[in-house]
């Protein structure tokens, strides 16, 4: 079970910044700004940013950003990064090529 | 579906180290990396490594990468390059990519050996083709060949900051200044000490705020930072450089433990919950290097021995007798470079202000990347007694608590000393008499080491300093004495330039300068240079 | 720029094949087998790519095929990881612009 | 803090946060409880199709509805771009006996009323070129579509969050309480009572151990689903696709990846001890062996993820939307089977209106709770 969290808590207003424009997903191309923004919409969670402004679903899977967005993040809710829950790491760990993933051979003994 | 005893993910130190250790109790193994050369991170570490000899110290790491190879290759190591793992599924099943083709294999043991990734910093133009990691800058320059700039500026003092720092010196390129926005050099004192007296300049409590260009970095502004890591305004300050190299931390690549649903956790980076024998919360999957907690490649070659153990005794492939003496062994060896000031406890420790030995630590290291002269003589290696020593000598410029010893080994005449404890300072025994063979000077990791000689001629005194820059002066070439702090504070000339194999690559060069400049000139620039 | 020699590590690619590659039409020269990254920055080419949304030039950042900044489009295959693919005779690179090359 | 309003809602997925919305707007006060994160489940891990054709008659109301009434116009009216493409769809034939299977499915929504109908190989390439010539003939309903599922769901939740329904993630519900002989209390794990005049129960899978509290099973079961993402490719079509073997399903997004669904035949076998569910190892090949056959050219498109979903797989393979007469209050909502996103809205609305007592937008008595029963 996810950890508790009511949506109902009060940020105050989102107010800018002057590095909101700075690309935080270099993938996505999704800069502070849009992620802040997501988190006084009600996006709570790394996950929910995630599937909202689809920073950290780009090549690189969120190697570069993931600690970056997590960072703005807890800023924003005012809390410690190591509390927000971590997205699921997926496979494939790299890219590949449909035409490989779908090439399986059995190496039997 | 073919299956191992063994699957070993990464053939880096901690992935090589875990073959190795686990072919010896006879576990059919394979080890998969994904790039086309094994030794992971090694191959590019030109530097010499710290520790006891068992940690394979004074060995640069490239060197420690080759003897891994042949060791892992002698052992009969099925080793898998440009090999994928993409994937880690239930039972101990992984996928690799390898050939075009998709391949299942399972395992009765993992060992994750897969590293880390570098952090960033976001900053205004961090995008700009010109900004790179530190990994990228030593990949460009010591795997390819290739100068990854032409003038750079260091973002982070840590240890990778400031042994890259050097590195770029070494591949010919200028390093413009190293700036880091805590208020303390991060890294070993050692290591920023030798790219200090190179002229580098240390801006601490400092950070990069821009790069400047339109396609590519022309410039860079850095500016002060207040306590809560917030630029100044009014402090920025320009740098003309072609690039920017970061190098503010390392985070482990774990996603394959979290993908197999490994109980994990946020230490700064995420991180496998880990018992002692680095087994993670999914029997039989181990982390081993990096990837369970960042640390020295030291430490990753012996905790991919201990998870390569623990799963041979799992399965049964070792006795406990066996399990038992590796296990003293290995943790023992582990706990030697978890000693000092930079150890896994001390990490993020602000507040020592003395060394083990009670000398107070050198403030101007912490905050410039050198120590004065002031400083030094408080150290049991330029101590008085030291300075007093008739002829050629040591003096030893190590300042810190670091798990190292190879310069106590490496004197056949007792000069030096650090004891059973390799994170005390090196002491000088002005009762031995030196011969000035040097072999100390080319030993120390650090390059913290000097030969002085007071009684040179009638002016002048010779300094001995570690030289890995190329070309290599010619005895008779004139030029300037550096100071710690890389700034000209007298002319020199010099007397020799000796290189053997058992040196590797670290010339011993001998300068003569005026007497009362011994204790004061560090490094030689020959003018025109 | 090259290193010609290094204190440490001596000379690279000793024996090494000089192979001729395109870049946008242009003919190169590289190092059989060396990432097309290595032979572009040799080159000093910096921008292998400019983003989808903001038109933002991008070069080489980890190259180590993390990242994946620098892909480019190499034999008519945009999103190559230049870094880490090895460099063929004759080879076409190409700057991509999105995912595609410039029309 | 409150926690009673005039309606409780259990589960924020397509259909909760969309109910959750169509309630709000009519000024009843609402509280949702989610045990994960919004969008948690099916709500954001499948295809995203918003189709009417081939879906069950006894269904296919609520989505002809919310196609012609709900979806066109619902970024502006959510104030975020859900990418809703509505360019139709093609369900993809191979072989004579795909065609068999296909030819029924139309006739069937065709004399539901769906404009929809049969094609051959040649005129499906002609609405997607990049179909390989092995498809020989193909369902169109040009009506058809697709959304993104993940940014709808979302969309939904901050638009009804901004309107003052009160969300609560984390809060996993374990029983209802009746009072006075009406549904009336919702308790959870960690020991909190909410309360409501009405409950709408939309939690999935889960629905059917809450539902348990209070008297009610619904014949539920968990079945695994996967899906994977490529890179960006260069635009190439709007359709929605499927296969008449259901064998894959999926589309270009706006962003240029292509997501695909699919199975690997052995998809209801899979473990289902956790909740999110584990991708196998073998499905994502699989499906992509699949995508080859139709789309060659999707050969060098590189997968970027794939992933996996419970479908709350009902019986009879429709959902149960219906008010439950023996416990009034009480309001089902589930049973999806891994086609609910394309109703969601449609859903939403039609609980909004159960819960109301308005006249519904549609008439849908094949989704009644108590519908299950022995064979003769």
């Amino acid at each position: 079970m996810a950890m508790y969290l009511d949506r109902d808590d009060d940020l105050g207003g989102f107010h800018p910044e002057p590095d909101d424009d700075l690309i935080i997903c270099r993938c996505e191309e999704v800069t502070k700004g849009e992620i802040r923004r997501a988190v006084y919409e009600g996006m709570r969670t790394m996950t929910e940013v995630r599937r909202f402004l689809r920073v950290g679903m780009g090549l690189c899977q969120g190697g570069t950003c993931g600690k970056l967005v997590k960072g703005i993040i807890a800023k924003e809710l005012g809390v410690k990064p190591a509390e927000l829950e971590e997205c699921t790491s997926r496979s494939p760990a790299r890219p590949i090529e449909m035409r490989v993933f779908a090439n399986e051979v059995s190496d039997d003994e | 579906m073919k299956r191992y005893d063994l699957i070993v993910v990464g053939a880096g130190p901690a992935g090589l180290s875990a073959t190795i250790e686990a072919a010896k109790y006879g576990l059919k193994t394979v080890v998969f990396d994904e790039n086309s050369r094994p030794g992971g991170q090694l191959f590019k570490q030109v530097h010499k490594f710290f520790g006891a000899k068992e940690h394979k110290a004074k060995i640069r790491g490239f060197k420690i990468g080759e003897q891994l190879l042949a060791d892992a290759e002698k052992a009969g190591v099925e080793v898998h390059l440009n090999a994928t793992v993409s994937g880690l599924f239930d039972c101990k099943e992984i996928t690799v990519i390898e050939n075009e083709a998709m391949h299942h294999y399972k395992a009765d043991a993992i060992i994750l050996a897969t590293g880390a990734r570098e952090n960033m910093i976001p900053f205004e133009g961090w995008t700009k083709p010109g900004v790179i990691g530190a990994g990228a800058a030593q990949t460009m320059m010591n795997l390819h060949g290739v100068q990854p700039g032409s003038r750079v500026l260091m973002v982070g003092s840590g240890n990778v900051g400031l042994v890259v720092s050097f590195q770029l010196l070494q591949a010919g390129i200028e390093v413009a200044a190293i700036v880091d926005a805590a208020p303390r050099v991060g890294g070993y004192g050692v290591h920023a000490a030798k790219v200090a007296r190179c002229g580098v300049p240390f801006y601490l409590s400092h950070t990069v705020i821009k790069a400047e260009g339109d396609d590519r970095v022309t410039g860079a502004v850095v500016a002060e930072v207040d306590s809560h890591f917030k630029p100044i305004p009014g402090t920025e300050m320009h740098l003309d450089v072609d690039t920017i190299c970061m190098a503010v931390g390392l985070s482990p690549m774990s996603q394959l433990l979290s993908m197999a649903g490994c109980k994990m956790q946020d230490k700064g980076g995420i991180v496998p919950i880990v018992n002692e024998y680095r087994e993670t919360s999914i029997k039989g999957i181990f982390a081993a290097g990096d990837v369970g907690g960042i640390e020295e490649a030291s430490s990753a070659m012996i905790t991919g021995k201990i998870t390569a153990l623990a799963a041979a005794y799992e399965l049964g492939f070792a006795e406990e007798k066996e399990f038992r003496e590796g296990e003293t062994c290995y943790k023992a060896s582990l706990a030697q470079l978890h000693e000092g000031m930079f150890s896994p406890a001390n990490k993020g420790r602000t507040d020592l202000t003395v060394t083990d030995e009670g000398v107070l630590l050198s403030q101007n290291l912490l905050k410039k990347g050198y120590l004065d002269l002031g400083e030094i003589m408080r150290f049991p290696g330029a101590a008085d007694e030291v300075k007093k020593v008739h002829g050629i000598h040591p003096v030893i410029e190590c300042t810190q608590n670091i798990p190292c010893n190879p310069c106590q080994d490496a004197c056949k005449f007792g000069c030096i000393a650090v004891g059973a404890d390799i994170t005390r300072l090196p002491i000088v025994n002005p009762a031995n008499k030196c011969t000035g063979c040097g072999m100390c000077v080319a030993s120390c990791s650090g390059q913290a080491i000097f030969l002085v000689n007071d009684d040179f001629s009638e002016t002048e005194a010779s300094v001995t300093l570690p030289y890995e820059f190329l070309p290599y002066p010619e005895p008779g070439t004139k030029g300037m004495a550096l100071g710690r702090d890389g700034k000209a504070v007298c002319e020199a000339e010099v007397v020799s330039c000796r290189l053997s194999p058992a040196m590797d690559h670290t010339a011993l060069l001998t300068i003569k300068v005026p007497k009362e400049m011994s204790m004061t000139a560090r490094f030689f620039k020959a003018v025109g240079v | 720029m090259r290193i010609e020699n290094h204190p440490i590590l001596g000379t690279f690619h000793e024996g090494g094949q000089m192979v001729t590659f395109t870049l946008d039409g242009k003919e190169m020269q590289g190092y059989e087998g060396e990432p097309i990254a290595a032979a572009l920055r040799a080159a000093g080419v910096m921008t292998h790519r400019h983003t989808l949304k903001r038109d933002e030039p991008r070069g080489v950042f980890c190259a180590i095929g993390r990242c994946t900044d620098c892909v480019m489009i190499v034999d008519g295959k945009p999103n190559i990881r230049t870094c880490i693919t090895p460099l063929k005779a004759g080879m076409k690179v190409q700057t991509q612009y999105g995912i595609k090359a410039k029309e | 803090m409150n926690k009673t309003a005039d309606v409780v809602i259990i589960g924020a997925g397509i259909t909760g946060c969309a109910a959750a919305y169509y309630l709000a707007k009519k000024g009843v006060s609402v509280i949702v409880l989610e045990s994960e994160m919004i969008g948690h489940g099916g709500s954001s891990r499948n295809g995203g199709g918003v189709r009417q054709s081939a879906r069950d008659v006894r269904e296919l109301p609520i989505a002809m509805y919310a196609i012609e009434h709900l979806w066109p116009n619902l970024s502006e009216e959510l104030g975020c771009d859900i990418e809703y493409h509505k360019e139709g769809n093609l369900r993809l034939g191979k072989t004579p006996e795909h065609l068999e299977i296909l030819k029924k499915l139309v006739d069937k929504s065709v004399s539901a009323g769906l404009d929809v109908r049969m094609i051959d190989g040649d005129e499906a390439r002609q609405i997607c070129p990049y179909m390989s010539h092995e498809v020989i003939g193909a369902s169109w309903c040009p009506t058809d579509g697709h959304a993104n599922p993940m940014v709808t769901t979302l969309a939904f939740y901050r638009r009804a969050r901004a309107m003052g329904v009160h969300f609560i993630s984390g809060e996993e519900v374990v029983e209802l309480q009746k009072h006075h002989g009406m549904a009336r209390k919702v308790i959870t794990k960690a020991g909190n009572c909410y309360e409501g005049g009405h409950i709408i129960v939309a939690a999935g899978y889960a629905s059917r151990a809450i539902l348990n509290t209070v008297g009610i099973d619904v014949p539920l079961m968990k079945h695994n689903l996967e899906c994977l993402v490529t890179e960006v490719q260069p635009p190439m079509f709007w359709q929605m696709l499927g296969t008449a073997e259901a064998d894959f399903y999926g589309h270009q997004t706006n962003h240029g990846s292509f997501v695909f669904g699919g199975s690997s035949g052995l998809d209801a076998y899979v473990k289902n001890d956790n909740d999110a569910g584990e991708a196998t190892s073998i499905t994502a090949p699989s499906v992509c062996r699949g995508i080859m056959k139709y789309f060659p050219d999707l050969a060098d498109a590189k997968i970027v993820r794939h992933w996996s979903g419970f479908m709350d797989d009902c019986a009879d393979h429709v959902p149960i939307i219906d008010k439950v007469n023996e416990v009034p209050g009480l309001v089902i909502a589930c049973g999806f089977t891994g086609h609910g996103f394309g109703i969601g809205p449609g859903t939403g609305l039609l609980l909004s209106q159960l819960v109301l007592d308005e006249t519904p937008c549609v008439e849908v008595p094949g989704l009644r709770y108590d519908r299950f029963k022995a064979k003769a």
